[in-house]
């Protein structure tokens, strides 16, 4: 057990750079053998993350969570940065997705992908490891390294494996988060300065710029652009429509599963632990600007004609969520509103981690759908199809169910993120939280309005598509059904999720200085 | 006062070479204020007492630097003839903006600053004292200085040789 | 005054001469055909030993032969220029063999700039300073229109001439100022002179103008803006692998110079070359990386980004303290900044003569699909532009996170922001190239080799950008301790 | 005795001349000659602050004499560019070389 | 014991996934597997029904529950199950009841249609709903439930709302009619979900559970009827009013209540058996159950009560305005489908004036004969259709007056009774029922007792209109009678009608049973002679459940003014009926068409809410988002920028080279943009005159020292 509890993080973060390694060793025509090590080297952080999840709740959740697994290995003693890393209950389901979405991508990509191979492969594994590194990292240094790590070969999968525009959209995701990156390192430092390490678990104990709001706020916006580009939040949203559209389907996958969830990370991870005074006093901010994300999200979603790039600005909407539940938690830790329940703000940062987890899955699938559509079709234009239900059966039953999680609908794992991001909103900013309740209506009306009335009813086009459409194979459905069955599994029972979710907000809230009655 | 005049006939012989060297039209002439002023300037060495480096002045500068530039002027032949302007576009803002930096350097460096001057006389053994500086504290310029005139020969060797193919 | 434990210490510079002598003596007598094998070896092995020598020597503080320091600041950079000018040596093996018949000369050249780098970096004394300065100056001359049949390279180096010699002419006139004012040419004279109250009291007049005439000069070698624009067409002109020994190593020169004479000589004018400098950075880098935008010649856009680059580590001097103890006191960014720029600057430059060598040019349409071409050079690159733009775990991460932390520490916040932005428009083009390099596919066009040495000096750079980027400590140490020693000789 | 002032007056005049001549000649020689003349304004500084200041020591002189020598290189390493300038374009002149630039 | 009650749910939701995932290709096995499963769900549900009626004293205050721990929310833990009390059991009798006979006649309504094991899936899937809907022990698992539901419903609504190549019997006016009405009716009833789920998660906020029992409690009660917020706009009002409201809205949104009526009517794009279960006895009934089963929040606040001010005007607005459309309407089943919105009016009107009992009594009445008249205007449909399907096949080609055969609708049939009396008699039964019939028919009683009530409490006002709906009511069910089976067939079609299959009949002979009988258990004791044999079971029952929740139930005296109006009301409106329509043959035209002149069209267009809201609040959103769209395209790629790139698109065709600068030129948008521009500027100064260098350095050093000077 000691063995496991010191490895476990290590072998799952390297696994992926080492498996990537290998890939590059290999000749690059041998690409039936790069795929194949590929997909089966990611199974091991598979496995382990999700061995890591029962370990973690079995063992930690009900002990009262806390860190563990955690190493600390010296890393820069000059700085007191060091190679340190953890996952506690916020992290271990995180790390259990993002090597589920990467198994999953790359088991899809390897029967799509057929045009540089080998560098597509290497990239994805490397990838893996990035996000792996932001899940885990306690450091403020490693955790930037890992966030850079990451965005480099997104840039490239977009770029090289992307569609038509996918030149403009790669930089364009690549200069915006490099101007959120940059300025995260200069508030970092600026902790640094204060706080003389780098350490995120020191940092949370010493709590720089406690008694100088001024400061404090500097540092918090440095670190927020960082972070609410990548969620993205409106106003920085506007990377994401491109970047989601442009990307090859794995691609746009791993981005709106896992790297929007690197940002509200940083927000639980580093803001309101570290900066836990800023992080209330601009709560309020970070209300707004979710709700009007949800709502502003939602209606331009209702005006695309493009697939893709509908579900790219339903990203935006539904990421939302996750802000104004942050939101929402760090308004009640302002104490400036007293929630009726004292659960109340530990109720929104569930949904928002709960939105985290469940965005992943559930635009994850939507993802891989459009992408199955587009490999046949050839288009994203939606009003291209119609009747699709009839010809493709399977694929229109499985594509309701993703649609149905996104909108919310109760019984599948997106309505639990909803129900506990307005349970907690409610409570401490309502009328903030009733127009964010417009997007849902509208998410509504743009899923089966936009996406299901033009697509799937309606009638079909048989000149145009005749045989060119047929319903969905066999790797296509192994891809898709443990996504649909843990949108069912959550939806009915969340509580194993919940479990993790809720120890870690409460574990947070409690650190940050606010008082369960 | 005899020196305060001999220095102003100096002088005036020395900036007025300069101006000519900067102005005149034709390049050969202008060398030749060139050595003219570098005259001026041994002349001032000698007023300020440093013999040394007023017979170092002439030797290296007339000796050396004035003959290669007319080898110069010679080799790359044709260019003292007057037919295009000597002077390029910007001469007037470079004119303007010499006279304002000349002007602020004049009020700085004469008018503003007290140097700090000692009425000393110089010392009888100078030229010793020079010659044991030179291998003694400053031994390493004095090395390096002969590395940069053998690396500058080679230099300019290799680079102005004729074409051998 | 003379002993043997002089010439220890200046073993380093005594090994470089001999080998530059050596190798002139083996140009002139050795067949050609052996002497082409030889010379490069002969060169890295003297840049090899008079490196170890320096190392041998790592920690020592004490004044050579009066107007040297033997000081871990000064050593720091030797060994960056030893190891940067091996790997300038190594990529210019196939290059310059191509294109001149005097690579014996070119490599003594090469020998005798480091060996002024060397002097110019442990100067203590006005007149060495100018010295070692000028000598690498006129050497890079040379160096620079070395290709005397390539109208390229001689319109470069009479820019670079007329430049330099204007530039050294007006940092000669600070210097007689600074000279005049305090009657001597000791650096830690002059600090202690200046702290004298007559003196302040003329200085009152005259510090702006020393420190604005003598920056000049350092601003020059260190192709700040606006004293930069020899430098775009120095670097584009020259034979590329001068064009790395340009950008880095003389580059970094003109930073230790600079420091060393601001911190050891003027630290009583501190506020006064904050200011200049503080201006300078944020000139440089913000100009140097909008032209760079514009380029299409790739050579040339390294060239403003490394003048772009220069305003990075200047960010460094800006905020440095006089605490040289601690870790992000400024200096160390400086030195971390050359290290890492070093090597990944080189890198570039190396790849570029890589591509020039296989393509014939180095315009971002050469580089148009070139890992289908050079797949090797492609990722070395990519590498090196990747760090160059500063992600981690790479070099320029380190060399960034060393200067950006003074500055916030500092609290200059325009400057961080001024930064912030030049980041992001320097990944711009960076991205530019990798776009060239691995969106664009140019099936039809023929994949080319590269030379082995070229190889070698790659793997080193690429090794090296890793290196300092994932350890960083050990290079952060160093930079520290080099630092730390400047100070009080 | 003439006042140190003069000197440095007759030192800065010759500076500026030499720039001005940078600066507005187009040949390149003519261009050289400018910086000799800026080389000399500084040596006349340092000479007269030698002689001014600090006469017992000779730090200004060796500084001069560095300078000289300097000059010296400067001046054989330029006009080596230059002749193989004008034997690559046949002209000296410095405004019509620009093939770099932008 | 009381685990089983998982199964009632369960089990249909097995039979759902079986058929999905297995038994798709076999349409009988999946009926079967649907209608095996619902019936052991019934059986169950009586059991468990029977159980608690039969004891309504302890089950009121002591449900029989099954619960388990759901999730952890802050330090509290949410705990989860179903429950049977005696109201759910009143439910529970209904429901799997209608749903199996339904089912059933389904068998026979769908038969031969390609997806037809789909079919059975989403019903299923819908009893799932349903059943797990009046279980839920909490508000929050019946949200998941009501809005599973609202899934089906979408899903069968556009059920026909595609055709799958070759396939012919559906014409493309009914796809494109079945999917708008699906959308409809899901993003209508989703806006007042959304309303109610706001209010949902305050009521959890506020209380810190959602179950019943905790909620309902009454010291809870006390304290949101006494706790006071401000509303923007309308200003102070307690809690509970402001939560009942929200709540309602739900309720609004399910049971298509005014305003957000309009997907009703045109859920009757889906099947008939679809209309008849779920948007006649159950689903739409269901957002009534919610109001009675949330009815102590609304009912705790004393003195003016806004939250039953504004159920009794909703419902009794509602009641009155369906009617009037339904006056105008030639489809069989829009008639009904107004008629249930009416109705279901009537429960809220009869929930606004505290009439719970009543409300609850209707409630079940009006399942049982909507049901039936459903399933018999399908009986009808199905006839008309294979009707002319036959005359079409022998090439008779008729003129219909200028109008599109429609077998639904009813100026096309006349004189079915002979041709079809099963479904002719028994469609009578259910539309007595409907007209309230006095005495005989269950629609009677339990109207009878909402207009007792509002005339005993003194809400004139909502009586009047009540009866006058009543009136209207008889009115135009008399003229479906009349119209549909009586008369001479006025087509081919009608003229070749003949009985649907035993499958289909079956259920509505039972149905007609309870659509007469059915009330009798809740004939009022007070009642004259009747008053003794039914004693009023049912309300007594329900009362004691209304106990439990602190309602006082009173038992009003027999009052013969308010029951004589309502059997006037009643008659009258069949007696004129029978005048207009039964007395002489009808054409295509109604007779009431020219005589109303101007009010006619406005009730036959339905006061044109339709068309408003599209002009409105659907072009206010569409407009909206694409604005917002154009905003986020048009801001993020300023259209400068955005003119060089086309400019650059089109050059491409010539050179690539060309596109790759420009694209780059849209770098970072303006911000890129004006970086080149700047850089080329300032490019512009490298003129490659090292001169120039020189000169900029003599201006930089001047400027510099002159700074110094100044």
């Amino acid at each position: 057990m000691a063995f496991f509890d010191r490895w476990v993080l290590t072998i799952i973060l390297f696994w992926p750079l080492l498996a990537s390694i290998w890939v590059l060793m290999l000749p690059k025509e041998k690409e039936d053998q790069i795929r194949r090590v590929s997909i089966w080297m990611s199974v091991v952080p598979l496995v382990l993350s999700a061995l890591l999840f029962v370990d973690y709740g079995a063992r930690f959740l009900p002990r009262g969570g806390g860190i563990h697994y955690d190493v600390q290995v010296t890393w820069i003693p000059q700085l007191r940065a060091s190679y340190h890393i953890g996952a506690d209950a916020l992290s271990v389901p995180l790390i259990f997705l993002t090597a589920l979405l990467t198994t999953l991508s790359l088991y899809y990509s390897a029967r799509v992908i057929k045009h540089r191979v080998k560098e597509y492969f290497f990239l994805f594994l490397l990838l893996e490891t990035g996000m792996f590194g932001v899940f885990m990292a306690l450091d403020l240094v490693l955790f930037y390294v890992f966030w850079e790590v990451g965005l480099v070969p997104m840039f490239f999968l977009i770029g090289i494996w992307g569609h038509e525009n996918r030149m403009y959209a790669s930089l364009k995701f690549f200069l915006y988060t490099l101007v959120g990156s940059v300025a995260m390192l200069l508030a970092f430092l600026a902790l640094y300065f204060h706080a003389g390490t780098f350490d995120i678990v020191q940092l949370a104990e010493k709590r720089p710029f406690a008694d100088d709001i001024f400061k404090a706020s500097l540092v918090f916006f440095g670190i927020f652009l960082g972070l609410a580009i990548k969620v993205p939040s409106w106003p920085f949203h506007t990377w994401l429509p491109d970047a989601h559209t442009e990307a090859p389907t794995a691609g746009s996958v791993i981005l709106a599963g896992i790297l929007l969830k690197l940002g509200a990370y940083g927000f639980l991870r580093i803001l309101l632990p570290i900066l836990p005074t800023a992080f209330a006093y601009w709560g309020f901010l970070m209300v707004i600007l979710g709700v009007i994300s949800i709502v502003y999200g939602a209606f331009v979603c209702m005006a695309q004609t493009d697939l893709k790039r509908l579900i790219a600005y339903s990203s935006v909407s539904h990421m939302g969520y996750v802000m104004l539940g942050l939101g929402a938690a760090g308004v009640a830790l302002s104490g400036k509103v007293v929630p009726l329940s004292p659960d109340s703000a530990a109720l929104a940062m569930d949904g928002a981690m709960l939105q985290m987890f469940n965005h992943g899955i559930i635009t994850g699938a939507l993802f891989f759908l459009v992408g199955i559509l587009y490999e046949r079709a050839h288009t994203r234009d939606l009003t291209a199809f119609g009747g699709l239900s009839g010809k493709l059966p399977y694929y229109y039953g499985i594509f309701m169910v993703a649609g149905f999680a996104s909108l919310g609908l109760p019984g599948l794992a997106g309505f639990w993120s909803e129900f506990f991001v307005f349970r907690g909103a409610f409570d401490i900013v309502r009328v903030w939280a009733a127009i964010g309740v417009i997007g849902v209506v509208v998410t509504a009306g743009y899923i089966l309005w936009r996406i299901v009335a033009n697509v799937f009813l309606g009638e079909f086009n048989e000149e145009r598509w005749g045989d060119k459409l047929w319903d969905m194979e066999g790797y296509e459905k192994a891809t898709l059904w443990p996504l649909v069955l843990i949108m069912f599994i959550l939806g009915l029972y969340p509580t194993p999720l919940v479990n993790f979710f809720n120890q870690a907000a409460v574990e947070l809230l409690t650190k940050a200085g606010f008082m369960f009655h | 006062m005899v020196l305060k005049v001999v220095f102003l006939l100096i002088s005036l012989f020395t900036v007025g070479s300069a101006f000519m060297v900067v102005t005149h039209r034709n390049l050969f002439s202008s060398a030749l204020f060139l050595v003219a002023s570098f005259f001026g300037v041994a002349a001032l060495y000698v007023l300020l007492e440093a013999t040394f480096l007023a017979v170092a002045q002439v030797l290296i500068y007339v000796g050396a630097i004035a003959t290669l530039i007319v080898f110069a002027i010679m080799l790359t032949r044709g260019m003292m003839s007057g037919r295009t302007s000597p002077r390029n576009d910007q001469a007037v803002w470079a004119g303007l903006s010499s006279v304002v930096l000349g002007l602020v350097l004049l009020y700085v460096v004469v008018y503003r600053v007290r140097w700090p001057v000692v009425e000393k006389p110089v010392p009888p053994d100078t030229i010793e004292r020079l010659g044991s500086a030179l291998v003694g504290p400053y031994v390493i310029p004095f090395e390096i200085a002969s590395v940069l005139l053998l690396a500058a020969l080679i230099g300019a060797v290799l680079i102005a040789r004729e074409r051998e193919i | 005054m003379f002993d043997t434990s002089t010439f220890i210490r200046l073993l380093p510079e005594l090994i470089l001469l001999v080998t530059a002598l050596v190798v002139i003596f083996v140009d002139l007598y050795a067949r050609r055909r052996t002497a082409l094998g030889l010379l490069p070896g002969l060169s890295i092995v003297g840049l090899a030993l008079s490196f170890l020598a320096v190392f041998a020597q790592w920690g020592t503080r004490e004044v050579v032969a009066q107007t040297l320091a033997a000081d871990t600041f000064a050593a720091f950079f030797k060994m960056v220029a030893a190891v940067a000018v091996i790997l300038v040596v190594l990529a210019s093996v196939r290059y310059m063999r191509a294109r001149t018949r005097y690579v014996g000369e070119f490599y003594a050249f090469l020998l005798v700039a480091t060996l002024a780098v060397y002097i110019a970096v442990s100067a203590r004394d006005l007149i060495t300073l100018y010295l070692g300065l000028e000598t690498l100056s006129i050497v890079s001359y040379v160096l620079t229109g070395f290709l005397r049949d390539d109208k390229r390279s001689n319109e470069a180096a009479i820019k670079y001439f007329l430049y330099g010699a204007v530039a050294s002419a007006i940092m000669l006139y600070g210097f007689s100022l600074l000279y005049g004012v305090t009657g001597t040419t000791d650096l830690q004279e002059i600090a202690r002179r200046l702290l004298n109250g007559d003196v302040l009291v003329n200085m009152e007049w005259l510090a702006w103008p020393a420190i604005v005439l003598v920056t000049v000069g350092f601003a020059f070698k260190a192709s700040l803006v606006p004293f930069h624009q020899w430098a775009p067409d120095a670097y584009e002109g020259a034979p590329t692998p001068v064009t790395m020994f340009l950008s880095t190593v003389s580059k970094a020169t003109g930073f230790a110079v600079m420091a060393r004479m601001f911190l050891v000589a003027m630290p009583a004018l501190q506020s006064s070359w904050t200011a200049l400098l503080y201006g300078l950075a944020v000139l440089t880098m913000t100009l140097g990386n909008l032209i760079a935008l514009r380029q299409t010649s790739v050579k040339r856009m390294l060239a403003y980004s490394s003048i772009a680059h220069a305003g990075f580590i200047l960010m460094g001097l800006v905020a440095v303290t006089t605490a040289l103890g601690q870790p992000f006191n400024g200096l160390d960014g400086v030195l971390m900044y050359v290290v890492a720029y070093a090597f990944t600057n080189a890198g570039a430059f190396a790849v570029v003569a890589a591509v020039e060598d296989g393509t014939g040019g180095a315009t971002l349409d050469h580089f148009a699909g070139l890992v289908g071409r050079a797949p090797f050079l492609a990722a070395a690159m990519l590498i090196f532009l990747l760090s160059l733009a500063g992600v981690p775990p790479l070099a320029g991460f380190a060399a960034k996170l060393f200067v950006f932390a003074p500055v916030v520490r500092q609290e200059y916040y325009v400057l961080a922001v001024v930064a912030l932005i030049n980041a992001v428009l320097a990944a711009g083009y960076y991205l530019k190239v990798v776009k060239q390099m691995f969106f664009v596919e140019e099936p039809e066009r023929a994949p080319f080799a590269v030379a082995r040495s070229m190889r070698w000096a790659l793997w080193l750079m690429i090794i090296a950008v890793f290196g300092v980027g994932i350890f960083m400590n050990w290079f952060a140490f160093m930079a520290s301790q080099g630092a730390a020693g400047m100070l009080g000789l | 005795m003439v006042p140190l002032s003069w000197y440095l007056t007759v030192a800065a005049l010759l500076f500026v001349l030499g720039l001005y001549g940078v600066l507005s000649r187009r040949n390149a020689v003519a261009i050289l000659m400018g910086v000799e003349l800026m080389l000399n304004a500084v040596n006349i500084n340092l000479i007269a602050f030698w002689r001014y200041t600090r006469p017992d020591n000779v730090a200004g002189l060796v500084f001069a004499i560095i300078v000289l020598t300097v000059a010296a290189a400067e001046a054989a390493v330029g006009l080596a560019l230059f002749i193989a300038l004008y034997r690559l374009r046949e002209t000296v002149n410095v405004d019509e070389i620009d093939l770099l630039k932008g | 014991m009381d685990t089983l009650l998982v199964l009632i749910p369960a089990l249909p939701f097995l039979a759902f996934i079986t058929i999905v995932l297995v038994t798709n290709h076999d349409k009988k096995l999946s009926a079967s597997l649907t209608i095996g499963a619902t019936a052991i769900s019934w059986l169950l549900g009586w059991y468990f029904a029977f159980r608690a009626l039969l004891h309504p004293e302890h089950y009121a205050s002591h449900p029989m529950r099954w619960e388990v721990p759901w999730f952890p929310g802050g330090h509290s833990v949410f705990v989860t199950g179903f429950q049977v009390d005696v109201l759910t059991a009143a439910m529970l009798f209904m429901v799997p009841f209608l749903c199996l006979l339904i089912f059933i006649y389904s068998l026979g309504y769908m038969e031969g249609d390609p997806r037809f094991s789909r079919f059975f899936a989403y019903l299923a899937l819908f009893a799932t709903g349903m059943l797990g809907f009046i279980l839920a022990d909490n508000m929050l698992l019946a949200f998941i439930f009501w809005e599973l539901m609202g899934v089906c419903s979408y899903l069968l609504i556009g059920f026909w709302s595609f055709r799958k190549p070759g396939e012919t019997h559906i014409d493309h006016a009914q796809v494109v009619r079945a999917r708008n009405a699906s959308l409809k009716a899901f993003i209508t009833t989703r806006v007042g979900d959304t309303v109610m789920l706001a209010g949902m998660v305050l009521l959890y906020a506020m209380t810190g559970s959602l179950r019943w029992s905790e909620v309902l409690s009454h010291e809870t009660l006390e304290m949101l009827a006494h706790k006071v917020t401000t509303v923007p706009i309308f200003g102070a009002a307690p809690w509970a009013t402001v939560l009942a409201i929200l709540i309602f809205w739900g309720a609004i949104g399910k049971s298509a209540q005014f305003p957000l009526h309009v997907w009703l009517p045109d859920a009757m794009e889906g099947p008939t058996p679809v209309s008849a279960l779920i948007h006649a006895a159950t689903m739409v009934s269901a957002g009534v159950y919610l109001i009675i089963r949330t009815f102590p929040l609304f009912h705790i606040v004393e003195g003016y009560n806004g939250a039953m001010w504004f159920v009794a005007f909703i419902g009794t607005f509602t009641a009155f305005f369906a009617a009037t459309i339904g006056v105008a309407q030639f489809d069989i089943k829009r008639v009904l489908a107004y008629s249930t919105i009416s109705q279901l009016g009537y429960m809220f009107a009869a929930l606004g004036i505290g009439a719970y009992v009543a409300a609850a009594f209707h409630l079940i009445m009006h399942a049982f004969f909507k049901a039936l008249l459903f399933l018999g205007s399908g009986s009808v449909i199905h006839a008309m259709h294979h009707g002319h399907h036959v005359v079409h096949e022998h090439g008779h080609h008729e003129d219909l007056g200028g109008l599109e055969f429609n077998p639904n609708d009813m100026r096309f049939m006349g004189g079915l009774l002979k041709k079809m009396p099963i479904t002719g008699w028994t469609f009578i039964a259910g539309g007595l029922s409907l007209a309230a019939f006095p005495v005989v028919t269950a629609g009677f009683w339990s109207k009878d007792e909402i207009l007792a009530e509002a005339w005993h409490n003194g809400h004139f006002w909502v009586f009047w209109t009540l009866a006058i709906a009543a009136f209207l009511t008889a009115f135009y069910t008399g003229r479906q009678i009349f119209m549909t089976f009586f008369g001479e067939p006025r087509t081919e079609a009608a003229k070749h009608a003949h009985e649907s299959p035993k499958t289909m009949t079956y259920p509505l002979i039972i149905l007609a049973f309870f659509a007469i009988a059915g009330g009798w258990v809740g004939i009022p004791e007070t009642f004259p002679v009747l008053g003794h044999i039914g004693r009023g079971w049912f309300q007594s029952v329900i009362a004691t459940q209304a106990e439990a929740f602190h309602i006082h139930v009173e038992h009003i005296p027999f009052n013969p003014t308010p029951a004589l109006i309502s059997m006037a009301m009643a008659l009258g409106g069949l007696a004129v009926a029978w005048l207009i329509y039964g007395t002489r043959p009808l054409g295509f035209e109604d007779p009431l068409e020219r005589p109303l002149n101007g009010l006619w069209t406005v009730l036959h267009n339905k006061y044109w809410i339709d068309e408003l809201y599209q002009n409105t609040i659907i072009a206010f959103a569409k407009w909206l988002s694409v604005t917002l769209y154009k905003f986020d395209d048009v801001w993020v790629i300023d259209p400068f920028v955005d003119g060089v790139g086309r400019f650059g698109r089109w050059l491409a065709f010539t050179t690539r080279r060309f596109i790759d600068e420009q694209i780059i030129d849209r770098l970072v948008n303006l911000t890129a943009w004006v970086s080149n521009l700047l850089g080329e500027w300032f490019r512009q100064i490298q003129t490659g005159q090292v001169q120039n260098y020189l000169l900029a350095i003599l201006l930089t050093v001047a400027v510099l020292l002159l700074l110094g000077v100044v």
